[in-house]
């Protein structure tokens, strides 16, 4: 494992922002988002090849989305956290639908949820969310500024 | 006025008895108040429940009588993209075709309302075409995606269960050396059908299923797909008919197969009076039939489409080729046996 | 409602007692539900179909098409999305036609009080049965359906019941 | 379903049809699959998910620790004790804390009788499906019922125990669980005999789902399935050997994989899971260690994040926790198993035939719960 980092250090130098292994099976890469799709099929040459999850974080202080995806390598037996953070004003990244195809509905799913745009991605319809749903009144729903306040049941 | 009237009671007492009481409109209501609730109920023991209790006390037997009311008492609805007046009409048209079959059939050797002269088999299997045929209609006049899906299925249905069943019985025709149903009765005193037709009796069981229906041939009604096949934009008394149909077609085609296979009335005189000997073991049999089918309902998956149409014509009529020739074979060097 | 139903309801009203009677007893031995899942008390509401409680006793039988169903039992949560398919639903129900509430999130919401997707069941559509519970034992969803039969039992015998809210 | 529209007449004269299985349809549960079809032969298929999406994940952020479990559990309510034990084990990893080893050998017999549970559910449905033998779907209904009974005994509900929190369990064994437990184990032995004989007896069933729905290795990999659906194509991922918890670690059992990959497979790998459910279950009530069964722990849970996985009875159910040192949670991800298999269907028209009547078996062979898909 410690091959994997130096391997990723000497492939993508600046690139790699962290590279932590937290415990037994399971490492954590921070890369930056311009090199994602790179550092994706580099992994996925490394034997990472299937799509567990897929979702974003908010961190309204730093301004940032932190984007992650998570993958299992079926003959390595580790799980892979792959993170990137991109800006809140304008939250766009690349797809990795192209590299592993499983990540579509999750992709789809975080577009829905953040309003985060994945380019590249073949199917942004919406999913989880009713027909009749505002983004502009009410709000993309997993966003830290989104308030469940208007919809709470009176005691 | 009233006395002529009573003179031609007098006169045709035996045929309007026919007609009102059995095996005509009593003896079909009655059947299906029976066999409805005797599939709930023994499918109900069978999945290791009670099916209806409450109603009506004892064994549930009046929860039919509940469904019928609230049935007839229901809204019922015409969709406004379908076809009004054949909407309307075809379900009140559907359940007159089995029931033309149901008097078709010799309960006892001189109790039968029609006999086509001579010719009753050819006349069955001529107006029980006509049913699947409504049937689509029905699904194609709802214009709705699973009922035509659903009346696509019935076509098919058609063809793969049709042909054996009509090959199939000529085995017996040839046996008995005849069409009337009351001859190939009296032609089976030594030995029912079903011992040298077995090959012959096996097709013309799986197309029987088909045509009436019921796993594992009842793909035009596959409710896990299709909701409720042709039936399914049918409310309230309309949708009773439907049911009534479906049930009286099993009426009919079960007393065919008890005619053609099971030795019909033949059975031991056991009241002393041929008659009504005769109606007793035509109906014991119709129940145990009934039995069977409800337990192979119960005990199998259902056929797929393609599946179904590939045994009508890979399987069933190159075995009803054979089977012919072996029925050829027996009426030649046992011709004694076969009453005709 | 249309003139076809205010036909039909004149005549029914006219119906002398006893038959009206014969009626209701039909109806209420028949409640015939959709097949139909909202929401997560379904396993509960399955189990009460399955052998041990067996709702069939009474003639309550889950069927596959709404036009020849009689009520919905909101099997829990209800959401906005799926709230939109139920009213279509109970629209193409036919007269007379029963809402049952099964849990406590059509009721209130229940453990998602705050969320912003469920709604509530009686803003929409008039409920005539509620079961509380999360999810209500077996025993409440019968003794439920068995309110919903004591009161078709006792109503008047018609085929409108009510309009849909909006 | 309903009454077409004047687009979709046009479409049908074209030869094809768009027909909504759902969300009110015998076999759609919760969601909807709309199938581009002939009548017979399928050409698309889509899902549409989110009819019961009530925003779990949002809601979490505003519950603390503990009372997180409850909206959590109606995630999946055949299945209530592995979305806990998934949120609980991330809540003890952050802490740094594990329960005492009873607690372990009670959470391990609690998650196993919950997958049989959920198993017996999905047998069901695959039998149904076919309309093969409508009884056994009944007969799983009633089957279920000594478990449910044992877990009414043991945690005082039927379906959302709550039963798993943090630092251990609620409540040690009653009186009598032990006993009562070896009886329903050995029912439950013999019925799942029965079961086997039914299935392998049943030619039609066989012809309905062999070599339907056929999801080679290398394509479950690519599309990420989970659970059964994975272990049917041959792929030995099962996350209590992988990276076990509870008492995994000291118990002796084998993962169930098939070769086949076909809706029949999958369905012999869950008949083959309850064998193997059963065997865990009595080995943990027999090795049953002595102790207490709960730990306290502090209510604040310290900064960090973590990706915690359990099988559950669908596959793994991952949950991804961010905590920023307060009685709350950051951010919960859930990665839920029905999500991952649920979309597996849209994928298979295109590589392989399907007719519009294997649209059922292939559905329920997957194992859907829209409820989990949709969070």
């Amino acid at each position: 494992m410690v091959s994997l980092e130096e391997k990723l250090k000497s492939e993508f130098g600046d690139a790699i922002l962290e590279f932590k292994i937290p415990k037994d099976n399971r490492i954590v890469v921070k890369v930056s988002p311009d090199r994602i799709v790179d550092v994706a099929y580099y992994l996925k040459n490394e034997g990472f090849d299937m799509p567990i999850s897929a979702g974003a974080v908010d961190y309204m202080k730093n301004n940032v989305f932190e984007v992650f995806w998570i993958i299992w390598s079926s003959d390595k037996n580790i799980v892979l956290i792959l993170k990137t953070d991109i800006s809140r004003e304008n939250p766009t990244i690349q797809s990795l639908v192209e590299v592993w195809r499983g990540v579509q509905k999750f992709e789809r799913e975080t577009w829905e949820m953040f309003g985060i745009d994945f380019k590249g991605h073949p199917k942004l319809k919406r999913l989880l969310l009713p027909e009749d749903w505002d983004y502009e009144k009410e709000g993309y729903p997993l966003r830290k500024d989104f308030s469940l306040k208007p919809y709470t049941v009176e005691k | 006025m009233i006395e002529s009237i009573l003179k031609f009671v007098e006169a045709n007492f035996k045929t309007l008895f026919m007609i009102t009481v059995f095996p005509g409109l009593a003896f079909i209501f009655g059947f299906l108040i029976f066999a409805v609730w005797f599939e709930r109920k023994y499918l109900a023991r069978l999945m290791v429940r009670m099916g209806p209790v409450h109603c009506g006390k004892v064994l549930g037997w009046l929860q039919l009588i509940a469904d019928a009311i609230k049935l007839i008492t229901k809204e019922f609805i015409v969709p406004r993209f379908s076809l009004r007046l054949l909407f309307f009409l075809l379900p009140i048209i559907l359940p007159v075709i089995p029931a033309i079959l149901v008097v078709l059939i010799p309960y006892a050797k001189d109790y039968i309302l029609y006999d086509a002269g001579g010719n009753g088999l050819i006349l069955f299997l001529a107006l029980a075409t006509i049913y699947p045929v409504l049937s689509m209609l029905i699904g194609w006049v709802s214009n709705n995606k699973f009922t035509i899906i659903g009346a696509l299925r019935t076509i098919y249905m058609d063809v793969a269960a049709e042909i054996p069943i009509v090959l199939s019985v000529l085995g017996v025709v040839i046996l008995a050396g005849t069409y009337d149903l009351v001859s190939i009765v009296e032609a089976q005193r030594k030995i029912w059908f079903i011992i040298p037709q077995i090959l012959g009796f096996i097709v013309f069981l799986i197309g029987y299923l088909g045509m009436t229906e019921r796993i594992p041939m009842d793909f035009p009604v596959a409710e896990v797909e299709l909701v409720f096949g042709v039936k399914t934009e049918y409310t309230g008394p309309l949708y009773l008919l439907m049911m009534e149909a479906d049930y009286i077609n099993w009426l009919a085609w079960s007393l065919l197969l008890v005619v053609l296979y099971l030795g019909g009335y033949n059975g031991p005189n056991i009241f002393g009076n041929e008659t009504i000997s005769g109606i007793f073991w035509t109906l014991i049999k119709l129940f145990i039939v009934m039995v069977v089918i409800l337990t192979v309902k119960i005990s199998y998956a259902r056929l797929r489409v393609d599946q179904a149409v590939r045994l009508g014509w890979r399987v069933l009529i190159p075995l009803s080729f054979i089977n012919l020739v072996i029925t050829i074979l027996l009426k030649y060097y046992f011709p004694g046996l076969w009453g005709g | 409602m249309s003139k076809y139903l205010e036909k039909f309801e004149g005549l029914y009203r006219k119906l002398p007692k006893p038959i009206r009677k014969i009626f209701n007893w039909g109806r209420s031995f028949s409640i015939w539900p959709i097949h139909y899942v909202t929401g997560c008390c379904s396993p509960e509401f399955m189990q009460v179909c399955g052998p041990r409680y067996d709702m069939e006793r009474w003639g309550i039988l889950p069927m596959a098409s709404t036009r020849q169903s009689d009520a919905i039992f909101f099997v829990g949560n209800v959401t906005r999305k799926m709230m939109i398919r139920a009213i279509r639903l109970y629209e193409q129900m036919p007269e007379p036609r029963y809402v049952v509430n099964i849990g406590v999130c059509t009721i209130s919401k229940g453990p998602f009080y705050d969320s912003y997707s469920v709604v509530k069941v009686e803003d929409y559509l008039p409920v005539d049965v509620y079961i509380s519970g999360c999810p209500p034992k077996p025993e409440a969803i019968l003794h439920g359906a068995l309110t919903l039969r004591k009161k078709i039992l006792g109503e008047k015998v018609g085929l409108v019941r009510r309009e849909i809210k909006k | 379903m309903g009454i077409m529209t004047i687009e979709e007449v046009k479409e049908l004269e074209g030869g094809l049809m768009r027909v909504r299985i759902g969300p009110q349809h015998p076999i759609s549960g919760q969601g909807t699959i709309v199938v581009t079809t002939d009548g017979e032969i399928v050409y698309d298929v889509e899902v549409d998910i989110g009819y019961s999406h009530r925003g779990i994940e949002k809601i979490l952020e505003n519950r603390r620790w503990l009372q997180g479990i409850i909206p959590m559990e109606r995630m999946v309510m055949l299945d209530t004790s592995h979305v806990a034990m998934a949120y609980v084990r991330a809540i003890e990893e952050l802490l740094g804390i594990e329960a005492p080893p009873r607690a372990q050998y009670i959470r391990t017999i609690v998650l196993e009788m919950n997958r049989i549970i959920s198993h017996t559910y999905a047998l069901g449905l695959l039998a149904e499906s076919t309309a093969w033998n409508p009884a056994v779907f009944l007969w799983t209904t009633a089957d279920r019922e000594p478990f449910l009974d044992l877990m009414e005994m043991l945690t005082g509900a039927r379906w959302s125990y709550s039963f798993i929190v943090p630092g251990g369990v609620r409540a040690d064994l009653p009186h009598g669980f032990r006993e009562k437990a070896k009886e329903a184990i050995k029912f439950f032995r013999d019925r799942l005999d029965t079961y086997m004989d039914a299935w392998i007896d049943n030619f039609l069933f066989e012809i309905r789902t062999r070599k339907v729905g056929v999801i080679p290795r290398d394509k479950a990999i690519e599309w990420g399935a989970a659970g059964p659906s994975l272990r049917a194509s041959g792929v030995a991922y099962d996350t209590r050997k992988n990276e076990p918890y509870a008492a995994y670690e000291e118990l002796d059992f084998k993962i169930v994989t098939e070769k086949d990959c076909d809706s029949y497979a999958r369905g012999a790998v869950r008949v083959k899971e309850m064998y193997v459910s059963l065997d865990i279950i009595e080995q943990a009530l027999d090795n049953m260690p002595e102790g207490p069964v709960k730990k306290t722990v502090p209510q604040n849970v310290p900064r960090g994040e973590v990706y915690a996985r359990v099988e559950s009875a669908r596959g793994e159910l991952g949950v991804y926790v961010v905590s920023d040192g307060r009685d709350k949670p950051y951010r919960v991800k859930i990665s839920a198993p029905s999500f991952r298999n649920i979309f597996l269907i849209e994928m298979l028209p295109k590589i392989e035939e399907i007719r519009f009547a294997d649209i059922p078996p292939i559905f329920y062979s997957l194992d859907p719960w829209f409820l989990d898909a949709d969070r």
